[in-house]
């Protein structure tokens, strides 16, 4: 091997503590050095000229250069090398500025260390082999788990962009929880009136796939390149046929079996049912749980009124299979319930609210559904119990939010403001009521959120207190709360007709399964987590892989919409090419001194690791071992580290590579 | 000749292998630099991508070639760049560091850290921390002497030469 | 005799195992591994205080069987072997037809009587006279006198030395090592197709007789074992040149123990200690 | 079975009921109860008030006692000594240096080790099917509420009680006598406690919320287990009375005597006589258990 040694002096930064021709001279004399020398700048043109001239005049093959941090110009002399016929991987760089000459004053241990640092450059080198890129073609169709308005705007991005999407909701109809509420804050402009329009949009679009009443079964595959099963749940319906006219549901006979999943257990819905009336797909499915026809055989009253044949109640679940380059996670939030949780779980209940006995005490989403035109009151604020209109209510924000004892300590970002709303709400239906308010810290921050807050309080004079409550029980027919008011500095009774618990926001019950599926980490409450928490927030440590909305942590529709945005222009950033190109730092297993004890599948963070059988010609067992996936594999080599037998081994960081190293120790 | 002419003074200075992780310690020393700390020169960086990806073996062979003292160092815990590749190695050397010690390398000579791309300052307190530990516990002779050949007792006794 | 040989003979003839990995007795008394293949072959079986081989390492020759169920013969102390390699996938506990014995001690030496100082060290650790699990068990257990642990007394010793004290009694005992390889031999845990001392591109032991050398070997052994090792000290047991190798793995044992609660070959579905991690792992000695 | 027993002050003054009855229906169950020989105050509420070591220091001494004693489980049934034996305890696992200031002024070695059971912790090991084995009165006529107070809840690391704001431990023992028990809210709120001395209107004023709402919900009887509970809600009852005058009276029961009721042991023996309020009243509802032959 024939190794290029270029000493930079970078200006005075290195030159000032460094002798460095001196080092020059000194890495002549290393084996196997068959050129070396020192310049002013290096990663000038005249320097990078100095090097390309040195690879042709002496034929070299390898090259070390002693300059600043490789973070800063690695990738500089790596270029210069290749436009001059040296792999890019045959070039180590040697740390003389940062963590040498900027941090040492002595000119002699300054030198002394720079030449150690040298030598330990050329050693690794001259176990570098030449590798060039990983380049893997790219499927540009992006998957969206969930149908929110996250899930919808990303969709309805990437589609709009000219891109294949596969849009999967678990529910029969997309919409998400903004579909179930009444007005939204600071604007009180309609829920439904702003996402319907979305929502078909997504489902004409020609470029977008709705797979809704699916869920994602299984991911193969690494960036750009994934293969998911999707398992299509049996609706009992050919969707096919059914032109949606509704009369299946009007007619099925099921009507107080189940609650309203919608109107959050506020109504009932039949057995055959479509979610609520501007549902997309507008498909029915049949609750085989309570339909009479899958309990004893009898009914089937919607395949008799259906004029299209479209009843099938031998459906079964389907997988299908569909080939993507990425994948958008917006799998949403669901709402803490205060009942009393199994053992185990994080999260503790409220036994001092009555772990959800009591039917006057809800949560923020039954309270949209109450105050939504579409819900089971039509819009009429009516409490749960008698269906009378309640004359003082009590809301009360931070409700396992905050509370690590409840087994929570963020805060869920959206109460403060939705509690605002409905307090609002309540004062423009019902004039004379009284509506009080329990906060710990009213958190308004986002454009018009302060003054919004501002004008429930004294547009609307919904009266806030700062505490909490202690304990709420019935008397008399009146839900007694008892708090603390921290300003006045005394306890609260207040008797009200109504109690909404502003809940805290926690990631969907399934998000962990559905993490553990996709290979991304989750923090302990199951959202989804980031790659870097403040310059990638919307990529998953799994490339390819992007989060948007509320499954990454609280946040509210407008911040959901920009993160889904963003999520969208990453998948399109990935699209932008058709071949996608890594660095060749992956691990590399050899088959046969592989024992086949899978400590490397253990430590592996990304699933990138096989179990591959080796068989005989006749098909006999013979062995068998791991294998890497290189497009998974991120290179960090831990399972290099762990394998006893060393039989997988870090490409760029191999054994020999760091042994030279430390092998050049013994000349230090 | 060049290494004699720049060779240090007679005073022992402790020769210190550094494992540093690319992601974060390095590039916290890279900030050391560029914030110019100044620094004890004893120690000799070799960067690995990932904590995860350093064998404990490193460490012996770091003492074969003749280190007084081994660092190992990276990202803090939950901030690995590879998820959990500190995780694992914080296992292994919790088990690593406990076998050494049975079998007589003192704690003195192998020190772990978590300095983050941020702890420039932390950097060089550990660089610092650490020299001053290996300097005052000597050089490691006692290892470097475990070079020589096992010569057998007996034949040594009787005056026969091997 | 009692048992053994009509279970081992039924379990052939009744399909529940195709071979049984167990114990015969050669002409001076002492027992030594035997595979049963044949009905005829499990008359040759036998059991007593000279059972001193951990079968458990041949279980690692029919790796990649797929017809039939393998029996063996188990002590309780091997048993942990056996229990380590169904938690590492080595073996399926549906592959193995286990037939546990209840043991009443086995000896150091077997050219001499069985005593109380003729007792291995780990009878007196062992953690019951009959197998966690099995298929079958055979055998009555005895009771018997434990022997001293000395072993615990020298592992104290050690660590009331000075660190350089520490070094130079290993050295002093390294110093014997041929590096014959013995102990890895043995090991029922030691199971890669070539080992990390056979490796050359790049080496990563020095073959050359230093102590150095040696040292490297058995810290690199012992951190191999590191949460692995089930104790059933073979490694003791077959070390030509008596190096207290078991020390090794016995305090990485306690560390397992003392840090993370943890024993290996005690249950079969528990994650390893090393290829997992708590993101609560203590931390003090990390600056 | 042999239960080390700490009958603290209130089981020689006025729970003395706790202590005869705790007696009785342990002989039925056939458990033995070692009396702590040379026991002392735990401390109780006075001590953390003085000062923090003596607060660990008085109920270590019971410790080292019954560890002396050989005892390795220890029995409190006053609510305030069973919380007082295991703040101590636990502060001196969690804490060396108490430890080994308390050990200093004990002169002994501590061990940290020792069970320590409630009134309700230890029939909940007993289990309801075992009490049932030995109930022979009938309770079915009996609606009970059930009081836990603060102590036998809080704080939630020392009481360990099943669910700290909404607890059913007792329920399930009570309904193990086979009475009923009624759903009712104020099952952990505050009788008043040690204000019964100092500030008699607060305890009135609160343990009257407590009465009214048990008497609301249709309780014949409210069992305690806390000789401090049964103090505020019994003898302070009569001066509710005399305030609102023409209330009904509800009597209040040691968990214990309950459970001897059920076991048809004789009233008297349990101590019922003593109490302000007349029991007269529930026994009336208690009947000879009919049995049925086959």
């Amino acid at each position: 091997m024939r190794i290029g040694v270029f000493v930079c002096h970078c200006g005075e930064n290195i030159g000032r503590t460094v002798d460095c021709h001196a080092v020059a001279e000194a890495c002549a004399h290393f084996p196997g050095v068959a050129h070396s020398e020192d310049y002013k700048y290096m990663c000038s043109d005249p320097g990078q000229n100095l090097i390309k001239q040195a690879i042709r005049e002496k034929g070299l093959d390898a090259v070390v250069v002693g300059s600043c941090s490789p973070h800063m110009h690695e990738k500089t002399f790596r270029k210069a090398c290749a436009d001059a016929g040296v792999n890019p991987y045959m070039v180590e760089i040697a740390n003389l500025r940062e963590h040498c000459s900027w941090i040492h004053d002595d000119i002699k241990a300054g030198t002394r260390k720079s030449i150690d640092l040298m030598r330990f450059a050329v050693e690794k080198v001259k176990f570098n082999v030449p590798l060039s890129p990983i380049r893997v073609p790219v499927t540009k169709r992006t998957l969206v788990i969930g149908g929110g308005i996250s899930g919808i705007q990303a969709a309805l991005d990437v589609a709009n962009a000219g891109y294949e999407v596969v849009l999967v909701e678990k529910e029969p109809s997309i919409g998400g929880h903004m579909s179930q509420l009444s007005e939204t804050f600071p604007t009180l402009d309609c829920s439904q009136c702003i996402l319907t329009p979305r929502m078909v949009e997504v489902y004409q679009h020609p470029k977008i796939k709705l797979m809704s009443y699916s869920e994602v079964e299984k991911v193969d595959g690494f960036i750009g390149n994934f293969t998911v099963t999707i398992r299509k749940k049996a609706k009992s319906i050919k969707e096919e046929f059914c032109t949606g006219c509704g009369l299946c549901a009007q007619k099925c006979p099921i009507k107080k079996k189940a609650l309203s999943e919608f109107d959050e257990g506020l109504s009932f819905r039949s057995a055959m049912y479509v979610p609520f009336p501007q549902a997309v797909p507008n498909i029915p499915v049949i609750d085989r749980e309570v339909c009479t026809y899958f309990k004893n055989g009898k009914c089937a009253l919607c395949k008799s009124v259906c004029g299209r044949d479209a009843i099938d109640f031998d459906q079964q679940d389907r997988f299908v299979k569909e080939e993507v380059g990425a994948i958008i996670v917006a799998t949403g939030y669901k709402l803490y319930t205060i009942d009393k949780k199994p053992e185990g779980s994080i999260y503790k209940g409220y036994g001092e609210y009555g772990y959800g006995k009591y039917k006057d005490v809800i949560d923020g989403l039954q309270f949209e559904r109450i105050a939504s035109a579409s819900g089971p009151t039509s819009g009429e604020i009516l409490r749960p119990s008698d269906n009378k209109e309640p004359q003082k209510i009590v809301f009360i924000q931070c409700v396992g939010s905050r509370d690590e004892s409840k087994g929570i300590s963020y805060c869920s970002k959206i109460c403060c403001m939705y509690t605002a709303k409905h307090a609002m709400l309540y004062k423009h239906k019902v004039h004379h009521g009284e509506a009080y308010v329990f906060y710990m810290d009213i958190r308004s921050g986002g454009k018009n959120y302060e003054e919004f807050v501002r004008r429930a309080i004294e547009e609307d004079h919904v009266k806030y207190i700062r505490g909490r409550v202690s304990k709420i029980y019935e008397e008399d027919g009146k839900l007694i709360v008892r708090g603390e008011d921290t300003i006045a500095g005394m306890p609260v009774t207040i008797d009200a007709d109504l109690v909404v618990l502003a809940t805290a926001m926690v990631p969907q019950p399934e998000a962990s399964v559905l993490a553990q599926t996709l290979g991304v980490s989750y923090d302990k409450y199951g959202y989804f987590q980031e790659v870097h928490p403040k310059l990638r927030p919307v990529e998953t440590a799994t490339g390819g892989i992007f989060l948007a909305g509320a499954c990454h942590s609280p946040r509210d529709i407008p911040e959901c919409v920009s993160m889904a945005s963003a999520a969208a222009a990453k998948t399109m950033v990935l699209f932008g090419s058709d071949m996608l190109e890594r660095e060749p730092v992956v691990a590399e297993v050899d088959p046969s001194t592989c024992a086949g004890c899978f400590y490397c599948k253990k430590v592996c963070a990304y699933n990138a690791i096989d179990i591959n059988e080796i068989r005989d010609r006749k098909g006999q067992l013979q062995k068998v071992v791991a294998h890497v996936n290189s497009g998974l594999c991120q290179g960090c080599g831990t399972c290099n580290a762990t394998c006893p037998s060393k039989s997988i081994e870090l490409i760029g960081f191999r054994d020999d590579q760091i042994f030279a190293q430390i092998n050049a120790f013994a000349e230090v | 000749m060049l290494l004699q002419r720049y060779n240090m003074e007679e005073k022992f200075e402790p020769k210190i292998a550094a494992f540093v992780c690319n992601w974060c310690t390095y590039t916290g020393a890279d900030l050391a630099g560029t914030s110019r700390l100044k620094q004890q020169p004893n120690a000799r960086l070799i960067r690995v991508p990932c904590t995860g990806r350093i064998d404990p073996v490193f460490i012996i062979k770091a003492f074969e070639s003749g280190a007084d003292g081994v660092l190992v160092s990276g990202c803090h815990p939950g901030d690995c760049h590879y998820n959990a590749g500190n995780f694992h190695a914080r296992r292994r050397w919790i088990m690593f560091r406990e076998l050494l010690e049975f079998a007589g390398i003192d704690s003195s000579r192998l020190h772990f850290s978590w300095v983050s791309a941020s702890e420039g300052k932390k950097w060089v307190d550990v660089i610092d921390g650490v020299t001053e530990t290996v300097r005052k516990k000597g050089p490691f002779d006692q290892y470097r002497k475990m070079s020589r050949k096992i010569e057998l007792p007996e034949l040594e006794e009787e005056g026969v030469e091997i | 005799m009692n048992g053994l040989n009509e279970v081992c003979r039924e379990a052939i003839s009744g399909n529940k195992a195709a071979l049984i990995i167990g114990y015969t007795e050669d002409k001076h008394h002492h027992l030594k591994p035997f595979i049963a293949h044949t009905e005829a072959d499990t008359d040759k079986l036998t059991y007593n205080h000279n059972a001193v081989n951990n079968l458990a390492v041949y279980l690692h020759r029919f790796r990649n069987r797929t017809e039939g169920r393998i029996g063996i013969v188990v002590k309780p102390c091997d048993l942990k072997a056996i229990t380590a390699l169904i938690q590492e996938n080595r073996v399926k506990r549906d592959d193995l037809y286990v037939i546990g014995v209840n043991c009443s001690g086995v000896v150091k030496d077997q050219n001499k009587e069985f005593s109380k100082e003729n007792t291995q060290i780990k009878c007196k650790t062992c953690a019951g006279k009959t197998p966690a699990w099995y298929d079958v068990v055979v055998e009555e257990s005895v009771e018997f006198e434990l022997p001293e642990d000395n072993n615990a007394l020298l592992m104290k010793q050690i660590e009331e030395m000075s660190a350089e004290e520490r070094l130079e009694f290993w050295n002093s005992e390294f110093e014997k090592c041929i590096k014959c390889y013995a102990c890895r031999e043995v090991c029922p845990m030691c199971y890669c197709d070539q080992c990390i001392v056979d490796k050359t591109e790049p080496r990563w032991i020095e073959s050359s007789a230093t102590n150095r050398a040696n040292f490297a070997w058995n810290m690199i052994r012992a951190f191999h074992q590191a949460g692995r090792c089930i104790g059933c000290g073979e490694c003791d047991r077959v070390c030509p040149a008596d190096i207290p190798l078991s020390l090794l793995n016995r305090k990485m044992g306690m560390v397992a123990f003392k840090e993370f609660g943890y024993r290996h070959g005690t249950d079969m579905n528990a994650p390893t200690l090393i290829g997992t991690f708590s993101t609560s792992d203590h931390e003090e000695f990390i600056r | 079975m042999n239960l080390g027993y700490y009958p603290g002050c209130s089981a020689e003054g006025t729970g003395k009921e706790a202590d005869l009855s705790l007696k009785e229906v342990f002989k039925v169950l056939d458990i033995g109860l070692d009396e702590l020989e040379d026991w002392s105050c735990c401390g109780a509420t006075s001590a953390h008030v003085t000062s923090h070591l003596l607060s660990v220091a008085l109920p270590a001494r019971n410790l080292l006692l019954a560890q002396k004693q050989g005892l390795n489980e220890l029995l409190a049934p006053c609510a305030a000594c069973y919380s007082r034996l295991v703040s101590s305890q636990k502060e001196m696992r969690l804490d060396e240096k108490t430890r080994m200031r308390v050990e200093e002024l004990l002169e002994d070695k501590m061990n940290t080790g020792m069970k320590i059971c409630n009134l309700l912790q230890v029939f909940e090991e007993i289990g309801p099917e075992k009490l049932k084995d030995h109930i022979t009165a009938d309770l079915k006529n009996l609606k009970v509420a059930c009081y836990y107070g603060c102590l036998l809840v809080r704080p939630a690391d020392i009481a360990l009680a099943d669910d700290v704001e909404d607890p059913h431990s007792m329920e399930a023992i009570v309904e193990a006598t086979g009475a009923k028990t009624v759903n009712w809210n104020f099952k952990t709120e505050c009788c008043g406690a040690a204000h019964s001395i100092a500030h008699t209107d607060i305890v009135v004023k609160l343990s009257k919320k407590i009465l009214d709402d048990a008497i609301k919900r249709g309780a014949d009887v409210i069992a305690v287990a806390c000789p401090m509970c049964h103090s505020n809600l019994d003898m302070r009852q009569i001066a509710i009375i005399d305030q609102d005058k023409g209330r009904n009276p509800i009597p209040v029961l040691y968990l214990t005597e309950l459970i001897g009721l059920a076991m048809g042991i004789d009233p008297a023996a349990l101590g019922i006589n003593s109490h302000y309020i007349d029991v007269k009243p529930i026994l009336s509802k208690i009947t000879k258990r009919e049995v049925v032959c086959a």
